[in-house]
C-alpha cells in the first residue's frame, strides 16, 4: 500500500543514479525477502520478448534487477494478440506480483481496467500515460515514457553529418502519434545541421512487412538518397537487407538502427556494418529503476516519468564505429544544447513546422 | 451393427473427442520432446480455462467473437461457398459498429442494437462484393475475398488514423450506451470482460441453424450450395441466392467484428495485422463440421485452449505455441475421421474373432 | 515518356522481388491442385519454408559453406517443404479428410512447429539474422540491353531469374511430359486414369509434395532475401496471395507468371508512388490497396471465369463414381 | 472348346448387397457376347472385376484356358482386356489423341512425342473405321465421337477382348449403326467383344450368343439365333413384358401448348431453334423426333425458362409465357422431366425427399410465412414414393446413392403429381431397364389420358414411334414435317429426320 501523490516528473526522473540506488538497498532486501520475495512482472506487447526492440529490453531490465537483487522474482506473460494484454495483466495482478509493467502503448486502456480493478496492486505502463475517466492520473499506476524525439534528433544529427547526397530518409512503421515523434525529431536534427539535406519519408502502414521496407528503401537510395532512418520494427529489416545489398554492389549507403544497439544483431555484411547508429532507448534502464524504486517503498505511482537525454533514457548507441569524430562532436554539442534548453526538439508535425520556421 | 453405430449420431461426437484426445496426446509428446513436463503444462493450461471464475469469464469472452466468426464461414460453406474473407469482413464490422457507437448519442435500447446492426451490414457489404462478382461474374470467390481482407485492413487503418484517432493508435471509447459490456457479468466472473456479446453469439447460432434448416430460404440456399442448375430448373433465384448467403455469412462476420468493438475493447485500433478473428473461424467452423452445435463447442475447444496457453506458459514454462500445434492436430484427426472409424472397425473385428 | 521509363526503373525491379516468392509457391500450389488436390495450406507451406530455410542457412554458415549457405538454406527448405506437406497428403489422400479443412489445419500447424522449435533451439520467437545473404545482381550480357536490360536484368535476385527458369521447367513438365499428361489427367477425371493403370493416388501425393517443394522454395527466398530472419510474423498472407496468384493464372505456369508480375507491379507501384510526380499527392490508402483493387477488377473484367481441375476437392476412392 | 474368357463362379459383394453371386461367363474367341439384365443386376460389376477394377471375393478367372489374378486394369491390358465402361472414361479437357495415350505415351527425350502419337492414332483409326479428329478436345465433339475416342483407346493398347458397357445408350440411330459395323469389323480382325445393352433388339442384331443376369445370379447363357426379343425379356426380368406401349384413341382437345416462329440462340450465338412452329393439344402425346443436336435440347430449355428466346412467342392456355422465369413456367402448369437427371434433375446431396419436393417446397402446406415443415413435407414425398415405387432406404436417402432408374422414377413423381396442363419428358428412359421404361411409358400415356397435353422429345426412334400420337420430326431447328404415328414407320421417320423432306423440298 504505497501511497505516492503526484510529484513533478523531472524531479523524479532526476532521481535515477542506479548504482548509487542499488547499492544503497542492499540492507533493505534482506527484510524484504523475509516479508516474501518482491516481485516484478511484465506482460509482452505482440511483439514478444525477445523482438530485439522494447520487449526485449524491457525484459533485460527485469534479469538485470534480478541478478542485482537475487532474492527477488521476476517473469514475464507473452501476448499473443491484443485481447490478450487485458487476461495477462490480471493474471499477474491476481497472483500478487509487486509490480506489474505493461509493454507498449497498446496496453493503455487494459491497464487502466485492471488497475481499477485491483486497485491494491502497482503497475507501470512504457510508453504512455495512463489518465482516468476524468483525464487524472492514475494512483496506481506509474507511467514511463521516452523522448523519442530528442534521441531522433541526434540520429539526425549523425545522418546529416554524414550525408554525401545531402538526401536522407525515414521509414516508419504504422503512422501514429509516437512514430511521429521519431520523424519529428530526425527531421529536426536533419535541418538544424543543414537546412538544404533533403528528406524522403514514408510510412509501410506495417510494422511486419520487411518485403516492403525493402522496397521503400531501394526506392529512396534509387533516389540517390544515402542514409536513411527507420521506426519500423520488423519492417526495418528490410532496410538492411537493402543497404547490406547496395554495399555489396559499391554503393556507400546507410542505414540507422532503433530502439536498440542494431549494430549488435543486424547489418553486418562481408566487409563492416551498414548500421551507421541506432536510436537506443532504454527501456531496460527504466524498468529496472522503477522496479527498486518500488521495492524501496517508492512506488511512483499516479507519475509519469519521462526518460530523457537528461537521464540517458535515449541517445545514440554505442557501437560508434562507423561514426565520424566530427560527428560525434557535433552530437555532444547539439546534446548539450538540448539539455540546456537551447534546443527545444518538436515532438508534432506543427512544433517541427514552427521549428523548421525558426532556423 | 458396427455400420449403424459408424453412423449414428453418436460416434459422430465420438470422433471429436477421440480427435481431441489424440490432439492432447500429441502435444504431451512434444512437450516430452521438448524437455517438458506435460502434467504440468496441462495442469497450468487447465487452469487457465477452469481455475477460477475469471479464466473462465475470459474463456467465453474469448469464444464470442469465434462462434460469430465460425458461423459466417459456416454459412457459407453449407451454401457452396469459401468465404475466405471472414477477416476483412470481421474490420468493417468492428470499424462500423464502433463508428455508430461513438458518432451520435441515443438511448441504449436504439443505440447499442444500431451499432450492432452497422456493424452486420458493414460485414454483410464488404461479403457482397465477392457474392455479386460471383454470382454475374463468375469469378472466383477465394481470391475476391482475399482481396478484400487486405483492403479493409488498409480502408479502416487510413480512416481510424485520418479521421477518428482519439489517443495513441484508437478511437474514443463507445458511450455506456451503446457498450455491450455488462457489470453483472463482469462481476460474476470476477471481472473477467465476459460481456453481452456472448449471448448474442449463442442466438447467432440458434439463428443460422433456424435459417439453414428451417426456413425456406435456407432450403434455397442449400440447394444452391449443392446444384446450381437444378436450383435453377426448380425456379429458385441463384445467383440472388448466391449474393444473399455471401451476404448472410458477411454480416455473422461483421457482428463478430462487432461484438469485440463494443464488448471486449470499446473502442477500434489501428491494426498492426489481422486480428486473426477471420482465419481462426475458418478453423472453428471446420472444427465443429459447419454445424451450429459443433461451432459453439469448437469456440469453446479453441478460446479455451488460447486463454489457457498463458497460464500454461507462466506455470509450466511452456511456449504458448504449443497449442496451435494441439489445436491443428485436433483438426487434423477430426478431417481424418475416416482413420479413427477405421481403427475402430479394426478393433471390433479382432474383439470379434477373439470370440 | 521519359518519366514512364524512370517510373518502369522502378518499379519493374521491385516488383520482380517481391513476385518471385509468390510465383514459386503458385508452382506449388499448381502440381498440387492439378492433381486434384486444393491447396489452401500454401500459406503453411511458406512458413516452414521461411522457418527451414533461415535455419538451413543458419546452419550451414556455422558450417563454413560462407556464400552457399543461403542456396543451401533453400535447398534445405525445398526438402523440408516437402515432408511438411506429407501431413496434407497423408489427410487429404490416404486419410480423405477434407482437403480444405486439412490445408487450414496445415496452416495453423506451420506456425505453431516454426516457433516453437525455434523457441526450443533459440530461446527466442525468431532467429538471429543470417549473415551470409543473396545479392542482387546484374545479369551478363543481358543487363546491356537497352532499355529492357536496365529494367529485367539490373539489380536482380540470381533467385528471381532461377524461379522464371523453373516456370518453364513447369511447364514443360505439367504440358509436355507423360508424367504432367498423367497428374493433369489424375486432377480432371481420376477413375479415367486408374483405368488407363495410373495410380491416381501416388499421382496426387507427388502433387502435393512438389507444392511443398515449391512452397518451401518460396517461403524461404523471402525470408533470405527480404527479411534475414524467421519468426512468426515472417509469413503473413503471402501463400494465400499465391492461391490468389494460381487462380488468376488459370492454374497455368504462364498464366500465374503473369499475374504474379501483375502483383508484384502494383505493389510496387503502390510503394514507389510517393516518389512519382502526380501520384505524389493521392492519399497513401488508394496507393496500399491499389493492388488488391486492381486484382479484383482484373478478374471481374478481363480474366473472367477461371474452371478448376474438375476433380479438385474430392476424393478418389476405387469403383465410386 | 476354347474360350478366351472364362470366369467362374464369381461373387463380388459390396456393403449389404452380392452384387455378383456365383455367376459363370463364357466367352469364345471371335464372338460378340451379349451380357443382359435389369439395372443394378451386377453386369457392370461383373466385367469391372474383368478388368481388375474389383476384386472377387470368390471364383476364378481364365484368359485363354490359363488362370489369372486381374489385381488391376494394368494386368487386364497385359492379358489384352480392354474396356469401354458405361459412364465414358474420358477427359473433357485432353484431346483424343492424350486420352487415347493416357497411360501408355510414346515418348522422345523424356517429352511426350506428340506427333507419333497423333500418327498411331490416326493409323489405327483409319484400320477400323473409327472416324475422330486426334486434336479435337473431348468436351468439344460430339457423344458418338466420344465413344469412337473410347474404342480407340482400348485399340491402340492392342487389345483381343473388348468390353462394351451400354455403348449404345448414349448415341443416335446413326451412330448406333455406325458402332454395329465397327463391331462388326473388330471381330473379323479376330478381336472378341463382350457387350452390355438393354436394347434387345441390337441383341439381335449383333450378338451371337448371350448370358443373362438376373439380381446378381446367372440365368443362363443361350445362342441368340432362335431367341425372340420377348423370350430374352422374360429370361431378364423373370416374368411376361410387353414391348406395345398399351394405350386406346387419343382423344384430342384444345391446343395447350403453341409456338410461334420461335427462335432461340445456343450458346456460341447460332439461331439453333430457327423460326419453329408447332402445336400440342390436350388428350395427346405429341413426339419430336430428330438428330442429335438439331435444336432440341434449346428448344426445351426455352420452353421451361431456361433459355432466353430470341424472338417469337410460347403460349400456354392462350396465355403468352414467353421469357417467363422458369418458376413462373413451373405455375402456369408446364412439367418438365429434364434430359440430364444429373445436372438439372436432382441436386445430387439433397434427400429424395427434398427433391422430390423440390418443385413445391415454397408452397402450403411446405412452408407457411417462409419457414419449412419438413414434417409435412416428408410425409408428401413418402406417399409419392410408395404411389411411384422408387426403391430407396427411406425419404431421408440422399438422392446420390440411388440407382438411376428410381432416380428418375423420383423426377417422374415429382412432375406427374403437380398435375401439369403440359407434361415436357425429355429423354424420360435413356439408360434404363425394360422394366423401367415401361413403368415410364405407362405414366405418360395415363397423362394423356387424363386430358394433358405431353410433349416427348426423344433420340429413340422406338420410343417415339411406339408412345406418340403424332410425331414432328425437327431439322435444323425447324419442324419439318408432322406425321401420325400409326401412318409411319422407321424408314420414313429416319429419312425425314436426315433432312429428307427439305432436300426433296428443294428439288423441286
Ligand atoms: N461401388 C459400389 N459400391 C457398392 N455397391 C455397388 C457398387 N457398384 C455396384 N454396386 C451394387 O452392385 C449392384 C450391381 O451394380 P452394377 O452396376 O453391376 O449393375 P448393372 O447391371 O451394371 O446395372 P445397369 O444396367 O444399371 O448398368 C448394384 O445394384 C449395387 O447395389
Ligand atoms: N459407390 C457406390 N456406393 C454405394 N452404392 C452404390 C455405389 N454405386 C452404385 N451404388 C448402388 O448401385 C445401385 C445401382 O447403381 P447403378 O449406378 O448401377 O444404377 P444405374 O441404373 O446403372 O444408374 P445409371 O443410370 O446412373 O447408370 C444403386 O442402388 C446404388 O445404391
Ligand atoms: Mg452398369
Ligand atoms: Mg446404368
Amino acid at each position: 500500500g504505497e501511497n505516492n501523490e503526484t510529484t513533478d516528473v523531472n524531479e523524479n526522473a532526476g532521481n535515477n543514479n542506479a548504482e548509487n540506488n542499488a547499492e544503497n538497498n542492499e540492507n533493505n532486501d534482506g527484510e524484504e525477502a523475509a516479508e516474501g520475495d518482491f516481485s516484478a512482472k511484465m506482460v509482452t506487447d505482440t511483439g514478444g520478448v525477445d523482438d530485439r526492440s522494447f520487449n526485449e529490453s524491457a525484459w533485460e531490465g527485469l534479469t538485470t534487477f534480478n541478478e542485482d537483487y537475487p532474492e527477488t522474482e521476476v517473469d514475464y506473460i507473452q501476448s499473443d494478440d491484443s485481447a490478450d494484454y487485458q487476461p495477462n495483466l490480471n493474471q499477474l495482478a491476481r497472483e500478487g506480483t509487486d509490480i506489474t509493467f505493461g509493454i507498449g502503448f497498446l496496453m493503455l486502456d487494459d491497464i487502466r481496467t485492471v488497475a481499477e480493478q485491483n486497485p491494491e496492486q502497482n503497475f507501470a505502463l512504457v510508453d504512455d500515460e495512463v489518465l482516468d475517466g476524468d483525464d487524472e492520473p492514475v494512483d496506481n499506476v506509474a507511467n514511463i515514457l521516452f523522448a523519442e524525439h530528442e534521441g531522433s534528433f541526434l540520429t539526425g544529427v549523425v545522418a546529416a553529418m554524414h550525408t554525401e547526397t545531402d538526401h536522407v530518409g525515414f521509414i516508419g512503421g504504422v503512422e501514429s502519434p509516437l512514430i511521429e515523434k521519431f520523424r519529428n525529431g530526425f527531421e529536426a536534427g536533419v535541418n538544424y545541421v543543414d537546412e538544404d539535406i533533403e528528406i524522403s519519408s514514408q510510412y509501410a502502414q506495417d510494422f511486419n512487412d520487411p518485403n516492403q521496407g525493402q522496397q521503400i528503401a531501394d526506392s529512396f537510395y534509387g533516389n540517390d538518397a544515402d542514409i536513411i532512418y527507420h521506426a519500423a520494427g520488423d519492417t526495418g529489416n528490410g532496410l538492411f537487407t537493402e543497404a547490406i545489398d547496395r554495399r555489396e554492389g559499391g554503393e556507400e549507403v546507410w542505414a540507422i538502427g532503433v530502439d536498440q544497439d542494431q549494430a549488435l544483431t543486424e547489418g553486418e555484411y562481408s566487409d563492416g556494418n551498414v548500421i551507421l547508429t541506432s536510436m537506443v532507448k532504454r527501456v531496460d534502464q527504466a524498468v529496472y529503476e522503477v522496479a527498486e524504486m518500488t521495492m524501496n517503498g517508492e512506488f511512483p505511482g499516479g507519475e509519469t516519468l519521462e526518460f530523457d537525454l537528461e537521464d540517458q533514457g535515449v541517445g545514440i548507441a554505442e557501437t560508434q564505429d562507423n561514426v565520424s569524430d566530427e560527428a560525434l562532436e557535433a552530437v555532444e554539442e547539439y546534446e548539450a544544447e538540448i539539455l540546456n534548453g537551447e534546443i527545444e526538439v518538436p515532438q508534432t508535425e506543427d512544433e517541427l513546422e514552427e521549428f523548421l520556421a525558426d532556423l | 451393427m458396427i455400420r449403424d453405430f459408424l453412423r449414428s449420431r453418436a460416434f459422430g461426437l465420438v470422433v471429436p473427442l477421440i480427435a481431441v484426445a489424440f490432439g492432447l496426446i500429441a502435444g504431451a509428446v512434444i512437450m516430452l520432446l521438448s524437455g517438458n513436463n506435460p502434467i504440468d503444462g496441462y495442469s497450468g493450461l487447465i487452469g487457465g480455462i477452469f481455475g477460477d471464475m475469471y479464466y473462465f469469464g475470459e474463456t467465453l469472452r474469448a469464444m464470442t467473437p469465434l462462434i460469430l466468426s465460425g458461423l459466417a464461414f459456416a454459412f457459407a460453406f453449407r451454401t457452396g461457398l469459401l468465404n475466405i474473407g471472414v477477416e476483412g469482413q470481421v474490420i468493417v464490422g468492428w470499424f462500423a459498429a464502433v463508428i455508430a457507437g461513438i458518432s451520435w448519442d441515443a438511448p441504449g435500447i436504439i443505440h447499442l442494437p444500431t451499432a450492432l446492426m452497422a456493424g452486420a451490414l458493414a460485414g454483410a457489404l464488404w461479403a457482397f462484393v465477392p457474392g455479386i462478382l460471383k454470382a454475374k461474374l463468375h469469378v472466383h470467390e477465394v481470391i475476391v475475398s482475399i482481396m478484400m481482407n487486405y483492403i479493409a485492413l488498409h480502408v479502416v487503418n487510413s480512416l481510424i488514423r485520418g479521421v477518428f484517432l482519439d489517443t495513441g493508435q484508437r478511437t474514443a471509447f463507445v458511450p455506456d450506451s451503446a457498450s455491450l459490456s455488462s457489470e453483472w457479468l463482469q462481476g460474476v466472473t470476477d471481472f473477467s470482460r465476459l460481456h453481452w456479446g456472448f449471448l448474442i453469439a449463442l442466438a447467432a447460432a440458434v439463428v443460422m441453424w433456424f435459417l439453414l434448416w428451417k426456413t425456406k430460404k435456407g432450403f434455397e440456399f442449400r440447394a444452391v450450395g449443392f446444384n446450381q442448375n437444378a436450383s435453377l430448373y426448380a425456379g429458385m433465384n441463384v445467383s440472388g441466392n448466391i449474393t444473399s448467403s455471401m451476404s448472410i455469412s458477411g454480416a455473422f462476420a461483421g457482428l463478430a467484428g462487432a461484438v469485440s468493438g463494443l464488448g471486449t475493447y470499446g473502442y477500434i485500433e489501428i491494426f498492426n495485422t489481422f486480428t486473426n478473428l477471420g482465419f481462426d473461424g475458418i478453423a472453428v467452423a471446420l472444427l465443429g463440421n459447419s454445424s451450429s452445435i459443433g461451432i459453439v463447442l469448437s469456440a469453446f475447444l479453441f478460446g479455451g485452449l488460447s486463454e489457457g496457453s498463458g497460464n500454461m506458459q507462466a506455470a509450466a514454462g511452456v511456449a504458448p505455441e504449443l497449442v496451435e500445434i494441439i489445436i491443428a492436430l485436433i483438426i487434423f484427426f477430426v478431417a481424418s475421421s475416416y482413420l479413427i472409424r477405421w481403427i475402430y472397425k479394426r478393433l471390433d473385428s479382432i474383439r470379434k474373432g477373439e470370440k | 515518356m521519359d518519366l514512364f521509363l524512370i517510373i518502369l526503373y522502378t518499379i519493374v525491379p521491385a516488383a520482380l522481388i517481391s513476385a518471385t516468392p509468390l510465383l514459386l509457391t503458385a508452382m506449388g500450389g499448381l502440381f498440387s491442385e492439378r492433381s486434384g488436390v486444393v491447396n489452401i495450406g500454401l500459406e503453411g507451406l511458406m512458413v516452414f519454408g521461411a522457418f527451414s530455410g533461415i535455419l538451413g542457412t543458419l546452419f550451414f554458415e556455422s558450417l563454413g559453406f560462407g556464400m552457399l549457405s543461403p542456396w543451401l538454406g533453400i535447398l534445405t527448405a525445398a526438402i523440408i517443404g516437402m515432408i511438411f506437406s506429407l501431413f496434407h497428403a497423408v489427410a487429404s489422400i490416404s486419410l480423405r479428410a477434407d482437403q480444405i479443412v486439412s490445408g487450414v489445419a496445415l496452416n495453423i500447424l506451420a506456425v505453431g512447429l516454426g516457433v516453437y522449435i525455434t523457441r526450443e533451439i533459440f530461446d527466442a520467437g525468431q532467429t538471429p539474422t543470417i549473415s551470409a545473404r543473396l545479392f542482387r545482381q546484374d545479369v551478363p550480357l543481358l543487363s546491356e540491353i537497352p532499355i529492357i536490360g536496365d529494367m529485367f536484368f539490373s539489380r536482380v535476385y540470381p533467385t528471381t531469374w532461377v524461379a522464371f527458369l523453373l516456370v518453364i521447367v513447369v511447364w514443360f513438365v505439367v504440358f509436355k511430359t507423360p508424367f504432367g499428361l498423367r497428374l493433369r489427367s489424375v486432377g480432371e477425371h481420376p477413375a479415367a486414369a486408374d483405368t488407363m493403370g495410373i495410380n491416381v493416388n501416388r499421382m496426387r501425393y507427388i502433387g502435393v509434395m512438389l507444392s511443398g517443394l515449391f512452397g518451401g522454395m518460396g517461403g524461404a527466398i523471402y525470408a533470405i532475401t527480404a527479411a534475414g530472419s524467421f519468426s512468426g510474423g515472417t509469413i503473413t498472407g503471402q501463400g494465400f496471395m499465391a492461391l490468389a496468384v494460381l487462380i488468376f493464372g488459370k492454374w497455368h505456369p504462364f498464366g500465374a507468371f503473369g499475374a504474379a508480375l501483375f502483383f508484384g507491379l502494383a505493389q510496387a507501384l503502390s510503394i514507389s508512388a510517393q516518389s512519382i510526380p502526380g501520384l505524389q499527392d493521392v492519399p497513401q490508402v488508394f496507393m496500399l490497396i491499389l493492388p488488391y483493387v486492381v486484382t479484383i477488377l482484373a478478374l471481374a473484367g478481363v480474366v473472367g471465369r477461371a474452371t478448376p481441375p474438375k476433380a479438385m476437392n474430392t476424393h478418389y476412392e476405387k469403383g465410386s463414381r | 472348346m476354347d474360350y478366351v474368357i472364362e470366369m467362374n463362379n464369381i461373387r463380388k459383394e459390396f456393403p449389404g448387397i452380392v452384387a455378383n453371386d456365383n455367376i459363370t461367363l463364357q466367352v469364345k474367341q471371335g464372338e460378340i457376347h451379349a451380357l443382359l439384365g435389369e439395372n443394378g443386376a451386377g453386369k457392370s460389376t461383373l466385367m469391372n472385376v474383368l478388368f481388375g477394377l474389383y476384386q472377387p471375393e470368390q471364383g476364378e478367372i481364365k484368359v485363354r484356358g490359363e488362370k489369372v489374378d486381374v489385381t488391376d486394369p494394368n494386368v487386364a491390358d497385359r492379358l489384352g482386356i480392354g474396356m469401354v465402361h458405361q459412364h465414358f472414361m474420358l477427359v473433357e479437357k485432353f484431346t483424343v489423341t492424350e486420352n487415347i495415350i493416357l497411360g501408355s505415351e510414346p515418348k522422345s527425350r523424356g517429352a511426350i512425342d506428340i506427333n507419333k502419337a497423333r500418327k498411331d492414332v490416326k493409323e489405327i483409326s483409319d484400320r477400323y473405321g473409327l472416324r475422330v479428329d486426334p486434336d479435337a478436345k473431348i468436351e468439344d465433339i460430339s457423344v458418338g465421337m466420344q465413344q469412337r475416342a473410347e474404342i480407340l483407346k482400348t485399340l491402340y493398347r492392342g487389345s483381343e477382348i473388348l468390353i462394351f458397357d451400354e455403348p449404345t445408350a448414349a448415341l443416335t440411330p446413326q451412330e448406333i449403326y455406325e458402332l454395329m459395323s465397327i463391331m462388326r469389323n473388330l471381330i473379323n480382325e479376330g478381336k472378341s467383344i463382350i457387350l452390355i445393352t438393354h436394347k434387345l433388339k441390337e441383341i439381335q442384331e449383333i450378338c451371337d450368343r448371350v448370358t443373362v443376369i438376373r439380381r446378381g445370379k446367372g440365368v443362363g447363357t443361350v445362342d441368340v439365333e432362335g431367341m425372340t426379343e420377348t423370350g430374352l425379356a422374360e429370361m431378364m426380368v423373370g416374368r411376361e413384358v410387353t414391348f406395345e406401349v398399351q394405350k386406346g384413341e387419343a382423344q384430342v382437345g384444345e391446343t395447350v401448348l403453341n409456338l410461334k416462329d420461335l427462335v432461340v440462340e445456343d450458346a456460341r450465338g447460332y439461331d439453333i431453334v430457327d423460326h419453329l412452329n408447332l402445336e400440342v393439344k390436350s388428350g395427346e402425346i405429341l413426339g419430336v423426333a430428330g438428330v442429335d443436336g438439331n435444336g432440341q435440347t434449346e428448344l426445351v430449355e426455352a420452353l421451361t425458362g431456361l433459355r432466353e428466346v430470341k424472338s417469337g412467342s410460347i403460349s400456354l392456355n392462350n396465355k403468352d409465357i414467353t421469357d417467363y422465369k422458369p418458376r413462373k413456367v413451373t405455375e402456369a402448369g408446364v412439367g418438365h422431366i429434364p434430359q440430364d437427371r444429373h445436372k438439372y434433375g436432382l441436386v445430387m446431396d439433397f434427400t429424395i425427399g427434398e427433391n422430390i419436393l423440390l418443385q413445391q417446397y415454397y408452397q402450403k402446406p411446405y412452408t407457411n410465412n417462409g419457414i419449412m415443415d419438413y414434417k409435412k413435407l416428408y410425409e408428401k414425398a413418402e406417399s409419392l414414393i410408395e404411389e411411384y415405387d422408387v426403391r430407396t432406404a427411406s425419404s431421408h436417402t440422399l438422392a446420390r446413392s440411388l440407382s438411376g432408374g428410381n432416380q428418375q422414377k423420383a423426377i417422374i413423381a415429382r412432375e406427374v403429381d403437380r398435375s401439369p396442363d403440359l407434361l415436357i419428358a425429355a429423354q424420360p428412359t435413356r439408360g434404363l431397364d425394360v422394366g423401367a421404361i415401361e413403368f415410364i411409358h405407362d405414366k405418360l400415356v395415363e397423362e394423356r389420358d387424363s386430358g394433358k397435353a405431353v410433349l416427348l422429345v426423344s433420340l429413340e426412334m422406338d420410343e417415339v414411334l411406339n408412345v406418340s400420337d403424332r410425331i414432328a420430326v425437327i431439322y435444323e431447328g425447324k419442324i419439318v414435317e408432322i406425321v401420325d404415328a400409326k401412318d409411319t414407320d422407321e424408314n420414313e421417320l429416319g429419312l425425314l429426320m436426315a433432312g429428307g423432306k427439305q432436300e426433296a423440298g428443294e428439288a423441286e
